[in-house]
């Protein structure tokens, strides 16, 4: 028969109606197998079947390839791509501005724990409501490949020179000083990430996603503790997790109790299914002592390592009215005529009000 | 001097004849941390109160107590609000600078100091009063740990007795300083000044010839200092975002920005800020906070001093290249460096103009006294927003922390202007836009703010190389076109900041060129140079850069141009050079002034003179 | 073009008469991360090794592997090492850009490219040699995952047959370049360039005019990369102390100097260091390390770009008022904020000059070869050492990573200067010293090192206000004293700094003045003006601020000079106005070319042309 | 009898021949009653004490009221008063030109765990070996009175306003990333603070000194938890120690197994005597876990936390020459002619070496 009867294929679509094109970025100009290409594929996927409203979000970063990647993702979305390690701030001054935003931030691992580690800090004590990924190679990849902050000790680089210093986990560090979110995981690992990310957009505080990215490049060679078979020979990951959207009413039973559901702010669920270990994400004692643990016997723990809801987080602390600050109309921002006949009054004759 | 003390036996020298009345200045020397800081300002409103035009200004260390401080107040019936090189009478409070206080007056003037000090035998042509300050105060207090407070008003009472101020006013003054809630301390501090008034009348003939007489200079004007000044600004501006980090000295802006939006900026049913402050955790953060804020949408500001206007370079020009609005306040301190964090200067001019690596320009607004320090901090908001990019309100030490008399605040006249934004109708009329195209002709591009709902409201910010589309480029035409665009951009500014105030003397063949504190000295430097010297002049003062025609004009228009500067390699003289024909700049003269001290007439009067008979 | 070319039946247009010798440029486009690397240097290297004289240009992009990058070798018999506008011979390998290439050829040029392409058909005016690059290399390298390496090495052989480069220079060229321990690689690229070789001879009957012939202009030259030859200076200057954070176009100037260091600064012993190298957590860290490591009397140094120099700001703002020693590489790449990372300008020369809040001014170096990037980054560490504060030596990334033939380095001929530091002996002998007293009336103080054993070694170092005797003080006359004497320092430096070069022509009206980078264009324009204009020029090429009285000597003995700048706002111009006296000012003339490419001797010439017919 | 006949009475020296003035510093400019002159002054006895040479200390500080004080102290020691929050860099610098050097760092908590964080955490991950002291307010003095990062929550400012945040723990950041002594401790408690300061100078490493520093002009009021009150009320400390010096041979029976020595880098000994409570400073993870605890039960630890002797120092790690490498003469730092010649050679011919 004639094609041109047959009727085109219906578009698929999410629950807004938007194709997945609406999510999409720019195309890459990382190199062809860089972990964070996965990521940003990743991060579409999850917006995507979220089905955010891709201008309610802000995307976010620093300076480095993995900061480059907000531009390959979600083209319908604000991006900030500021400077080397301000992320935080700049993520932190937008809040300000819109609180209704959701925040997306991607960093990388030179970009977080060597220049920008004071910001880091600063905002995990803030407990800034952001979705914070790491793409943690180890490595700064756009200089060409010298030690980050997070190189474990003994690593090599491409040129064989051995890394001395002891790494900062960023991971261990969110977990202790106030992030409320904080999930280990790896580009190469689709499934696990897909919930972690879709679990940080739908909690409500700072989300700190610490993602083993490798690059290719310049740290996947033997001697690498980042490289892709490194990280697959020793990861291990404390649990199974799925994301359960609010919007997909699926009965809760469980079944058995190694099966456990966290109920974030926005209604989703996670899912966490017991592997071998008995790892407890609710209790931030026993998450740092894991991570620790793990650190000695060289294992790399993936999976929510911790989460903690309902903490408040800095923008609820700042009692701001609802609406978006940066958008409310001078009558509610300029004070009348009398205040200042006040204040002038006051000022004119040295009386305290 | 008064025929008083021209009937008395000792031999005061070289005082002016006759009496002096409202004018002079007034330095009370004591040690910081020791709470004089009431009774100074009650001297001083107790004169404003009586119609006299006052400023006062506050000298003091880098540390928190324990160091000689210098409260100086000066009256003068012509309105001179500045600095004045020598003190009328002095007020030695302070064991450890007394003798050289004493020293350093000129002949003729006067010494009130506590008896102990026994400095009378210094000098034999200064008025000495010698006031035994802790007999009078135990007498008059009973709690002995309430003395070391009351004592100073103590001085007030002498004072207002040998310069015949009216008590009522030092009392009036002191209620509405303490409140009503703090009637009891009123009472105690009002004890204190009457007892010292009481000393005064019953022990001494007053031989000096300074005194004060009521007048009704004062009529709508009001006190304040420059910092709380640029914060009412900020306030009645809509600011919604500040960003911080506390340095010397513009920590007071955003100090009293705080209290009054504690005050006035809360939604009268919820109670909910319609504001946001943060104190970041370093200027880096602070500016970039700030910065996003006003990416997002909020006029957002931040407030600082020259370390972090240095620290602040990075974002800066990421500010300038990516077109992000917010106000900086630099409330100029004495640099390089640390500096002396607590003298004044205007030493960040050119370097606020110039910030950060790369072609960058900045522009700067430059407030005169603390009413243009309203009207402008109002202003800049609207011009950050209307031209995407940082605008600098420059003030000074001087200007922001010592306390001056203004004219009243005006509510603003105009709406806010909040630039080119588009909403998500303009954009579904548009059909789209282009981030850093110029639709104008004017250089100003259009943005929208993230949240806009609609499909074609993103586009990506970025500090690396862009095409009108806001699309990444590394082509040679690109980067071209945006940078001239930015240039035109700043062109276009020129006729949107505050003009030059300029007063041509018909056929003056000298002109003055300054900015802000400058401006005190040079309007009564130039009276000076009248009176002494019956040389006439043009004044014009810069109240912001990017420069207008104007300031050509000017220039074209006179022989010789001196140009104020309140630092050492005449950055303001250099911007111009920079900017202006160098047929132009030829007839520049510098005026230079970097000792950290508030800049006095006599100092520009001199400096002209040695130049002109040069 | 050649005879066979003339006789052939395609119409090729426009060519020059006559074959060119010695005179062209060849593009390679390809893209980053395909390894072309090799073939291209080998290419560059086999011209120089036939006494040609030679430079090469890479233009790349700002990521690492997949987008376009453009590799220029340019050979030139009058020596011009500075960038050609027109490309004379393509090599075509990347499918993205081959159009777009082909069609900005000059006609009668050259297109050498991969078959597939198929861009014959493109134009008419261009003599076409298609290449089946995989087919070739599929023949002579039987491992298939290391063909994509060899397979450049083809256009080697391909370009050699037709420009009759010698295979015998091609081949000791590419040996040299694998050394001993890759002799297989060797022998694998060999074959291929030999394969690519005998393919064009067999396939191709030459119609272009270009070709080489051995010359001798080469003897006593090496080829050497900018930031390589200031890492060698570093390293014979006896640098201790390298603290760094990698920025593009600099993190090569430190990655080979530790190179370097690692071949030759191990006690022969011990196999100890004598020195240390550092990679800090940023920019803030690594400045502060490098002044701190000066202060304690290390040679220290940090290299970094824009916006390192942005963050660095404050801490340069103390190295200037306390006096601390050290030497910062500023590579210039293309801003504001991140700009163009991979784009050279000259964007920071008045940003670097006055970094910094308050009053400050700093010392540049302006290297215009490797040669003097060995030199003057030799000296560098004399300078800072002497006048004991930081000393920028300002490059860019055209000479910082582009590779040039320059004259081999001279070992240094003058000892290591240390500046005044008193030892424990002197102590003894003065029995104290004043750290910022100026003792020699030339505005240097003497200082001591930490761990000094002597009691009066010890002095106190502050960023706030001091005394001569470096203690703390807030009074006006030591804070002007100190701040005078830093200006007499600067002065004194104007004498010890490198002096310009200066070429003036006998009767010239026209002068030019330069810095950099901006010299390879200007030579080759002054012989454009000459020949082609008959315009006799002179030049003056700055190769250090502050500038000393040639410059001035040099504007007044001409009618109409033009500072050439590789910026928009003129910086080195600007610097000049600062710096200089108006009525010279007033004849200076501005080049300026921002696009981020190279600057080339046409755009010079032709700006020139343009204001004088003006 | 006539006073002309007696001889002077015999000045008190150190086991170098030197008086205490010796060790002074300037006249404080700082508040009568500040915490910081009480710490400056134990500085002076320690270093009188243990008869250290003056000129082969250096003194280090950022900016604030505390990094003021080392005018306050050994005179006859080089002083750098640096930056605001940068004291790390420039104490590093310093000692790579001279690594002989004993130095000696005073910095605020504003200092250095608000803008200075960034540089403390990468001076912990390189043990720089230094003594670090925090003289800890909780406020910025020098710019009357804010909150700094290591205020408490709901600690009130003078003005009244509350803290919403959590502090950083500046020794549980040392003891976790990297650095080899770290102590806690209080201006007044004399006798702690000397043993403690002593230990950390002879200690080969890192050595972090957190003293709470009592700022009596903004933050000693009711509501303060770093007031002279507060501290009194709440410190724990956690054992007794005193230090005894290599000089002085002090045979070591140890009678009773509540006693335990630690010894130093210099010989030296720090002897711990056990309180109530059992307490392990050589254990990492111990020494976190009981800061955790203080912290829920609101006590202020003091001692020594956590001591490690022997990790390599960043200094060591550098494999520098032992002589200072600012001092080296040119022979060794200026390679010869055939150096020059040999590379010169490499770049003619572009030939590997
Ligand atoms: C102030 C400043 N310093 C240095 C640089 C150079 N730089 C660009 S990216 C980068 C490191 C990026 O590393 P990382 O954050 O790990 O990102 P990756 O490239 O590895 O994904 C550096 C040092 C810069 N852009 N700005
Ligand atoms: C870059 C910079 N920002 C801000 C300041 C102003 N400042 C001086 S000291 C200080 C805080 C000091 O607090 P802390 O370190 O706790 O010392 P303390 O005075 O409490 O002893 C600040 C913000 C500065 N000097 N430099
Ligand atoms: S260099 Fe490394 S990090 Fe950068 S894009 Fe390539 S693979 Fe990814
Ligand atoms: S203000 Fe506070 S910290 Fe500063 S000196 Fe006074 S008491 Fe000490
Ligand atoms: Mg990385
Ligand atoms: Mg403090």
């Amino acid at each position: 028969m004639s094609t041109a009867t047959t009727p085109p294929p219906p578009k698929k679509v999410n629950r807004l109606g938007l194709e997945i094109l609406n999510y999409r970025g720019g195309k890459t100009t990382l190199c062809a197998g860089c972990g964070h290409n996965a990521i940003s594929e990743r991060i579409v996927e999850c917006a995507y079947e979220l089905g955010l409203e891709p201008w309610s979000v802000a995307k976010f970063s620093g300076i480095g390839c993995s900061s480059k990647s907000p531009a390959y993702f979600l083209n319908q979305a604000h991006g900030f791509n500021s400077v080397h390690g301000r992320m935080p701030a700049v993520a932190t001054g937008a809040l300000l501005a819109n609180h209704t935003l959701t925040a997306l931030g991607v960093s990388g691992d030179g970009d977080t724990a060597s220049i920008g580690l004071g910001q880091y800090m600063h905002m995990l004590r803030r407990n800034l409501p952001m979705v914070y990924i790491i793409e943690n190679n180890g490595v700064y990849g756009l200089t060409k490949g010298q030690f980050s902050a997070t190189a474990d000790i003994g690593s090599t680089q491409k040129t064989g020179s051995v890394n001395s210093l002891p790494p900062f986990d960023c991971c261990s560090l969110a977990i202790k000083w106030g992030a409320t979110y904080v999930a280990r995981s790896f580009s190469g690992d689709k499934k696990q990430l897909m919930a972690l990310i879709k679990g940080a957009i739908s909690h409500k505080g700072l989300a700190v996603l610490d993602i083993i990215s490798p690059c290719v490049t310049f740290n996947d060679h033997e001697g690498s503790t980042k490289s892709y078979n490194y990280v697959k020979d020793h990861e291990e990951s404390i649990h199974e997790i799925d994301y359960v959207p609010y919007f997909e009413d699926i009965a809760v039973d469980i079944e058995d109790g190694a099966v456990q559901d966290v109920s974030l702010h926005d209604g989703s669920r996670l899912r966490i299914r017991k592997v071998e270990r008995d790892y407890n994400p609710f209790e931030r004692g026993h998450a740092l002592n894991a991570l620790d643990d793990a650190e000695t016997k060289g294992e790399l723990l993936t999976g929510l390592l911790y989460v903690h809801t309902g903490k408040p987080t800095f923008i609820e602390q700042l009692n701001m009215v609802d609406e978006p600050l940066g958008t409310l109309p001078e009558s509610r921002v300029r004070p009348g005529k009398e205040v200042l006949t006040t204040i002038m009054e006051e000022l004119r004759t040295g009386g305290a009000a | 001097m008064s025929d008083a003390a021209l009937l008395t036996a000792d031999a005061v020298t070289g005082s002016p004849a006759g009496s002096v009345v409202n004018d002079f200045s007034i330095q009370v020397a004591t040690v910081n941390g020791s709470g004089s800081q009431t009774a100074n300002t009650v001297l001083m409103r107790s004169l404003f109160q009586m119609g006299i035009p006052v400023s006062g200004k506050n000298m003091f260390p880098s540390n928190i107590a324990g160091l000689p401080t210098w409260f100086t107040i000066r009256a003068s019936k012509k309105g001179y609000l500045g600095r004045r090189r020598e003190v009328d009478f002095l007020v030695a409070m302070n064991a450890e600078t007394a003798q050289e206080d004493v020293m350093k007056l000129a002949p003729g003037s006067v010494a009130v100091y506590d008896e102990p000090l026994n400095l009378k035998s210094l000098r034999e042509d200064v008025h000495f009063y010698p006031v035994p300050f802790d007999k009078i105060v135990a007498a008059t207090c009973h709690e002995a740990k309430l003395r070391k407070l009351v004592k100073n008003m103590i001085y007030d009472g002498v004072v207002a007795y040998l310069l015949d101020i009216d008590m009522e006013e030092i009392h009036k003054a002191l209620i509405r300083q303490f409140g009503k809630r703090k009637a009891k301390a009123a009472d105690l501090n009002w004890g204190a000044a009457q007892a010292g008034f009481d000393y005064a009348k019953s022990t001494f003939e007053k031989k000096h010839p300074f005194r004060v007489e009521r007048m009704d200079a004062t009529a709508g004007k009001i006190i304040v200092d420059g910092n709380a000044a640029c914060a009412l600004g900020a306030l009645f501006a809509g600011v919604t975002v500040v960003s911080w980090y506390p340095i010397t000295p513009s920590s007071s802006l955003v100090e009293s920005l705080i209290g009054y939006l504690k005050r006035f900026r809360h939604d009268a049913e919820t109670g909910k800020a319609t504001y946001a402050v943060v104190q970041a955790e370093d200027e880096l953060a602070s500016i970039g906070m700030a910065l996003a804020a006003g990416w997002a949408g909020a006029r957002s500001m931040t407030a600082t001093a020259g370390p972090g206007i240095s620290l602040m370079a990075e974002f800066i020009g990421l500010s300038y290249y990516a077109e992000l609005p917010t106000v900086v306040f630099d409330v100029a301190r004495v640099g390089p460096s640390t500096g002396m964090p607590t003298r004044t200067q205007q030493g960040d001019v050119l370097k606020n103009a110039l910030l950060s690596h790369g072609d960058t320009k900045h522009p700067m607004l430059f407030p005169g006294s603390p009413k243009e320090c309203f009207d402008m901090s109002c202003e800049a908001f609207n011009l950050s927003e209307m031209f995407q990019t940082t605008i600098f309100v420059v003030t000074d030490l001087d200007l922001g922390m010592n306390t001056w008399m203004t004219d009243a605040f005006e509510y603003p006249g105009k709406p806010i202007a909040r630039g080119k934004v588009l909403s998500a109708e303009d954009l579904d009329r548009l059909g789209g836009f282009g981030r850093y195209t110029d639709v104008d002709g004017d250089g100003i591009p259009y943005r929208t703010l993230p949240g806009t709902a609609n499909k074609n409201a993103a586009y990506f910010t970025r500090g690396s190389g862009h095409n009108a589309k806001a699309q990444y480029s590394e082509r040679e035409d690109d980067y071209i076109n945006n940078m001239d665009r930015l240039l035109k951009k700043f062109n276009t500014m020129r006729s949107h900041v505050p003009a030059p105030v300029v007063d041509v003397h018909p056929g003056a063949k000298v002109g003055i060129i300054a900015i802000g504190t400058s401006d005190f000295a040079v309007s009564e430097s130039r009276d000076q140079l009248r009176e002494e010297q019956n040389l006439e002049t043009s004044y014009l003062r810069l109240r912001a850069y990017p420069f207008n025609e104007q300031l050509d004009e000017f220039i074209k228009g006179h022989d010789r141009v001196y140009v104020v500067d309140q630092n050492r390699d005449a950055q303001l003289l250099g911007l111009m050079r920079l900017d202006l024909d160098p047929a132009q700049t030829a007839k520049l003269r510098s005026i230079r002034y970097y000792g950290g001290l508030p800049l006095d007439a006599r100092t520009v009067t001199e400096e002209i003179m040695k130049q002109e008979n040069a």
